[in-house]
């Protein structure tokens, strides 16, 4: 790294404002530097590119034209280590998988930014004849070799690259035409890193979403993404919430005006709904409040991202109610899984089918809604009075600054993140699953919730902890995270067996 | 969860564990609980927690006269991360530690006794499929423990 | 046939009235002559072994039980063609497949008590390795030999017999030791045959009640049960529920306690959950009105019985949407397919799956509830106003009697099923799917619906037409025959894919 | 649904097809389906329903004589019930007259191919699989009510 760019990064200071256009201009040369593949980007021939692109593979418009007709999309993840079975691998999700939307999950060693690794990788894959990597290397391939992707389907595509580290892939990505990217400052730091700070998370993604908005400024409406999943283990609604607003109104403070919202499903049919519901009202409500009146902010679900049964038939079950809470809920899409999960990174065939059988189940279920049951309205009242609290708390901690804010309160405990690795986060919220199914918070740790909205979660745990004879402790939260994964001869046995 | 022995015939509080997440992988859940019940066993752990590079693995080894290194590898790689681990060990002088090694070890799902033998080759003692329950892992050392004090008893 | 038994059934005028002993022992003697295995019957040492079962094989108890405790039980389909092959088939639907209550689906020969016939087929599948009988022939192994089968598991067992005919293999399922059988007069007789009156059909169900009752009197609590399916082929709620009522008011005037009510699911969250309230409660309400208030009616939801998919992706969803629905709607029992639906009979495996995917689905919505959703509540009052009228005409053209009342209602119409084989019928009742997936009436033929009710089928049906661009026609009704077995790309392409 | 073919190069209006589902098989739905199908599209339909005997297939053919039999069969049970039915038709002096059998014709999912070849082997002219649409049927008609016209052209 140069001496300039240490310069440009350091005279980056850190707030929520708009990055400078010739500050970003000197950040964009400095980071293209890093590897060569990143002298092929040039973001007027790929704005081109992408707005030659018919329609239907524009994720930004196929995003917004879904939510006006009322669909729930699909989208599945995947990437393998080299050009060839990545290839062969979105064709599938396209053509088999009938997937609307197209992913490239990137390998571990280029979220780490470990371009020489991945580089081995590569090669090992080559060697072996199947994927050492668990995804795809963009970088080291480059955005014109990438493009071949982009072309080789007929939908939309979209970049899946959990770190806390995207500024180079992204430049690759979108160069390569891909009009969609996932990944936000505060949600992938705190899942996806142990020592990286919340501040350098939180600006590599204000990087991004500026980089998003430079297209946007040319014409091209590309499609950010939140990755409300964070640790994938039990995050209650309103955490994932909480995240959502605090990365949106980041996003927003860069130019990006297509931001879609993502929520991991918590397998309960009401609080799944609302949580979808809930999501984007919040996130309306404070970007209004932000003086952001114009961005678009559908809510992505997430099929379970916790873990999964170790049999296929069980599994089946969660893949196709993931389409069901997806349509019930109003999602605009929904990402899938498959049967494979429990056990590794699953084949292209599995993950079509995994895609089938959601699409089916969305089918079935296309026409319910809730909304109108008491049970849902109650919740949607709790989750909006779990988030405002601590949400008020994040901007006024850091006087109406998100990003100072939120460094601030995640450093305090105020904003915190179940199991997460992240050495700048106090981890000590502890969610539980309650007796009726619901993902409650066992354990707020520092986070100011109203008392009157913890007695509910509280009286609800323990009539869990009643009904399962076991104590009201921690254990409640750790059973919590292996239920799912259970046998069924665990969760619902028969129940008169002989002895 | 069925409770694992009570009396393993040997002294865990004597006994040192280091855990970690080994290379790029950020999946600490598992890890965590399994430290969790480890130490709620008896034994004394040296937690690393994710994205742990292999020497630091050997590094906290060393320092903490460990006697057994746990570790987790989820996210598929660690078929790249585990090359090599048991010679960084030998090199460091902990010919005779413990290693463990456990989660989803590899890419995609492949045939168990294949995934197992190819890291038993590398030199980890023992290879614990997806799924594994702690209770099992507790087992598994009060047994590999215990048989080395007998071995050692006979040897002395 | 001898001479003794043409009188004994002369003597026995229709009714709904208890069949009384003496002529029910006559009755018995000449039914027991048909085949060599039945004089191997002996309801008393067929009574000591009942009692003799642990409870939790007793499917009486098992009903009640589950009720009690708010469960859905599972239950497969399945028959093979010999011992061998049943035992197997039994063993994996109890073990593989955690079934709670584990079937014995009879061969089409032994339905149509072409024993000779089934003969010949156990000799085949023998030869053949393979079973060339789409069930198990009951009648032609007889008591004693089939006890192995229930010998073989540790669940309750129930016979599975689509057919008018019952009377010699409902007394070979008793005597073998099964607790639960599945079949009724008006719905059976409709549903599998083309020549058989009602009148013949529902006479021989009184026998087989008379013969659950006749072991009643012994202290055994059998299970019997009304198949709600009919022909399967979205057949609306209201019409499974007149054959509920109508099934279980003539066998409890025959002496049953312990009757269940079957119905299809018509795949609606909503029209579901609402079918299996309305189903038990409509029963219980015409059952008080004729003076029987101790009959236990629980109802079991039934998997998709139209035609399904030819993908097993898309069947899975179906599958798990089948556990979803009967758990949303408080059914006791779900009766469960595979996906090898729509090619043929399953194998144990595949059976097995479908039975752990339903399982699973059943776990994660064991908590939802609709019942105070608006749209349920409208819902629950239309289809009440929609069985009332003509179940009262069905009383009513009976004078009070409501054997001859649905014979008379079948001539006349009054009384109609959708795509019934049977001449004895009208059929031109026609159902088809509306615009938001409810199963509605596209034409009532001659049955006596209100013209409020029938306004609100229609428009709805009108909004489906206009939605599909289609004239409002009778193909609408084929079109819904075939819409669940529609690949995906018909059902919901990719809506904006190029030219 | 593609609608059939619209000039098949015949007349459908002067064939007679008698349609019925075999055995003590009471699947009409799809029986009936096709009848209304193959009635719309121009053909005479003789409607035989559910739970027909082989032999009142043959008997309804000569007294309509038709000039063609569609057999449905759908139980799993239709092996046993088609044996023997091409000889039932050529006793009766029907050795020319189509058959065609559909729907799902053996007891489980068994191999298609081979399937068809058991039935063809029974001399039915064509079999069908599940799933099969009435379209396919039409079309399948015409390729054969066509070639038999241009075929007995050639031989007069
Ligand atoms: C939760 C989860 C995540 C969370 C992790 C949160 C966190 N900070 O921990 C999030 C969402 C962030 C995540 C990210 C990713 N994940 Co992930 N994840 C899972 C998931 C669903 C559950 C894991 C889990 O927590 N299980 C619960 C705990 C209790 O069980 P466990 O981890 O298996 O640990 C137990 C045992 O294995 C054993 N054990 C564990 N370690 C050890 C060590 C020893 C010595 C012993 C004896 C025993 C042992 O004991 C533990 C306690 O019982 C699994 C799939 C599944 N299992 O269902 C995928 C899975 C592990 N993830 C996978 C992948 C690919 C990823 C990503 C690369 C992909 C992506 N698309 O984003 C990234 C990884 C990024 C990175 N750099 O590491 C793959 C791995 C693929 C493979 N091996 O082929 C899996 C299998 C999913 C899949 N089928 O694709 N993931
Ligand atoms: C609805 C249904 C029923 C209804 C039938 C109502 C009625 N009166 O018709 C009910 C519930 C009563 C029923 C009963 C039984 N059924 Co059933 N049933 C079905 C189901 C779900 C759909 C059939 C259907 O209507 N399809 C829709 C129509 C439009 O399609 P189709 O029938 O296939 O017909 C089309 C084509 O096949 C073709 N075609 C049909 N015939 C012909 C003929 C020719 C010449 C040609 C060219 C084309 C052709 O054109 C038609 C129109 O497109 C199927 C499974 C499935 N497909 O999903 C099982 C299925 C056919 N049934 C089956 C069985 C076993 C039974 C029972 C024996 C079992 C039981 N457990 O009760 C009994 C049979 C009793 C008896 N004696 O016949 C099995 C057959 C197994 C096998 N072959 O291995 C199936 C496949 C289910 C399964 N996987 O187990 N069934």
């Amino acid at each position: 790294m140069s001496a300039q760019s240490m310069s440009a990064d350091q005279r980056w200071k850190f707030s929520a404002d708009r990055i400078p256009a010739d500050l970003f201009a000197e950040l964009r040369r400095d980071n293209l530097a890093r590897w060569p593949t990143g002298s092929e980007v040039d973001v007027d021939e790929a704005a081109a590119f992408h707005k030659a692109l018919p329609r239907h593979k524009q994720l930004g418009w196929v995003m917004r034209r879904a939510d006006e007709e009322g669909r729930c999309l699909t989208q599945p993840r995947g990437g393998f280590g080299t050009l060839e079975l990545q290839l062969e691998l979105m064709r599938c999700l396209d053509k088999e998988g009938q997937a609307d939307i197209v992913p490239t999950t990137t390998d571990s060693y280029t979220r780490n930014e470990r371009w020489a690794e991945a580089e081995a990788g590569i090669e090992e894959s080559k060697k072996a004849g199947r994927s050492m990597l668990n995804g795809y290397p963009m970088v080291n391939y480059g955005p014109r070799t990438t493009r071949r992707l982009i072309e080789a389907i007929d939908k939309p595509a979209i970049v899946l690259s959990g770190t806390a580290m995207p500024r180079l892939t992204s430049e690759v990505g979108f160069a390569a035409g891909f009009s969609g990217y996932l990944g936000s400052g505060l949600a992938y730091t705190t899942s996806y890193t142990k020592e990286t700070s919340i501040e350098a998370g939180i600006r590599n993604y204000q990087y991004l979403d500026r980089l998003a908005a430079l297209y946007q400024e040319k014409g091209v409406d590309l499609h950010r993404r939140q990755p409300g999943f964070l640790t994938g283990t039990n995050v209650p609604p309103c955490i994932a919430i909480l995240t959502c607003v605090i990365d949106a109104l980041l996003a927003a403070g860069q130019g990006v005006r297509n931001y879609g919202l993502e929520l991991a499903q918590t397998l309960h049919l009401v609080q799944d709904a609302v949580a979808i519901r809930a999501c984007r009202e919040l996130t309306q409500e404070y970007l209004a409040a932000a003086g952001y009146d114009d961005v678009f902010t559908p809510v992505t679900s997430l099929h379970w991202m916790g873990a999964w049964p170790h049999d296929d038939a069980q599994s089946q079950a969660l893949v196709a109610y993931g389409g069901t809470l997806a349509a019930v809920g109003g999602a605009v899409s929904v990402t899938t899984k498959s049967t494979h999960e429990a056990y590794g990174i699953p084949t292209p065939q599995a993950n079509a089918e995994g895609l089938r059988t959601t699409r089916m189940a969305i089918y079935l279920a296309r026409h319910i809604r809730l909304d109108t049951l008491p049970e849902y309205r109650f919740e949607l009242d709790l989750v909006k009075r779990e988030v405002r609290p601590i949400m008020d708390k994040v901007l006024e901690m850091g006087d109406g600054d998100v990003a100072v804010g939120t460094v601030r309160a995640c450093e305090a405990g105020v904003m915190d993140i179940p199991w997460s690795p992240n050495r700048h986060l106090k981890c000590r919220v502890m969610p539980a699953r309650d007796a009726d199914g619901y993902l409650r918070i066992f354990d707020p740790g520092l986070m100011p919730f109203d008392a009157e909205v913890l007695a509910v979660h509280e009286e609800r745990l323990r009539k869990r902890a009643e009904r399962d004879g076991v104590p009201y402790d921690h254990d409640l939260a750790v059973s919590s995270v292996y239920e799912i994964s259970e046998p069924l001869s665990n969760l619902i046995p028969f129940p008169w067996a002989a002895e | 969860m069925t409770k694992a022995q009570a009396t393993p015939g040997y002294d865990r509080s004597a006994k040192t564990l280091v855990t970690g997440v080994i290379g790029a992988d950020t999946h600490i859940v598992g890890n965590r609980i399994l430290s969790m019940a480890l130490e709620k066993e008896g034994f004394k752990i040296v937690t690393l927690g994710a994205l742990t590079p292999a020497d630091e693995f050997v590094k906290a080894a060393i320092e903490t006269a460990a006697d057994g290194i746990m570790v987790s590898s989820l996210y598929g790689q660690g078929e790249l991360d585990c090359r090599g681990f048991r010679d960084l060990c030998v090199e460091a002088g902990l010919e005779d530690i413990l290693i463990y090694v456990g989660g989803n070890l590899v890419v995609g799902r492949q045939d168990w006794a294949d995934v197992e033998r190819r890291f038993l080759d590398m030199g980890f003692d023992r290879a614990f499929p997806p799924g594994t329950r702690t209770d099992d892992v507790v087992r598994a050392l009060d047994a590999d423990f215990a048989e080395r004090e007998r071995r050692s008893a006979k040897a002395s």
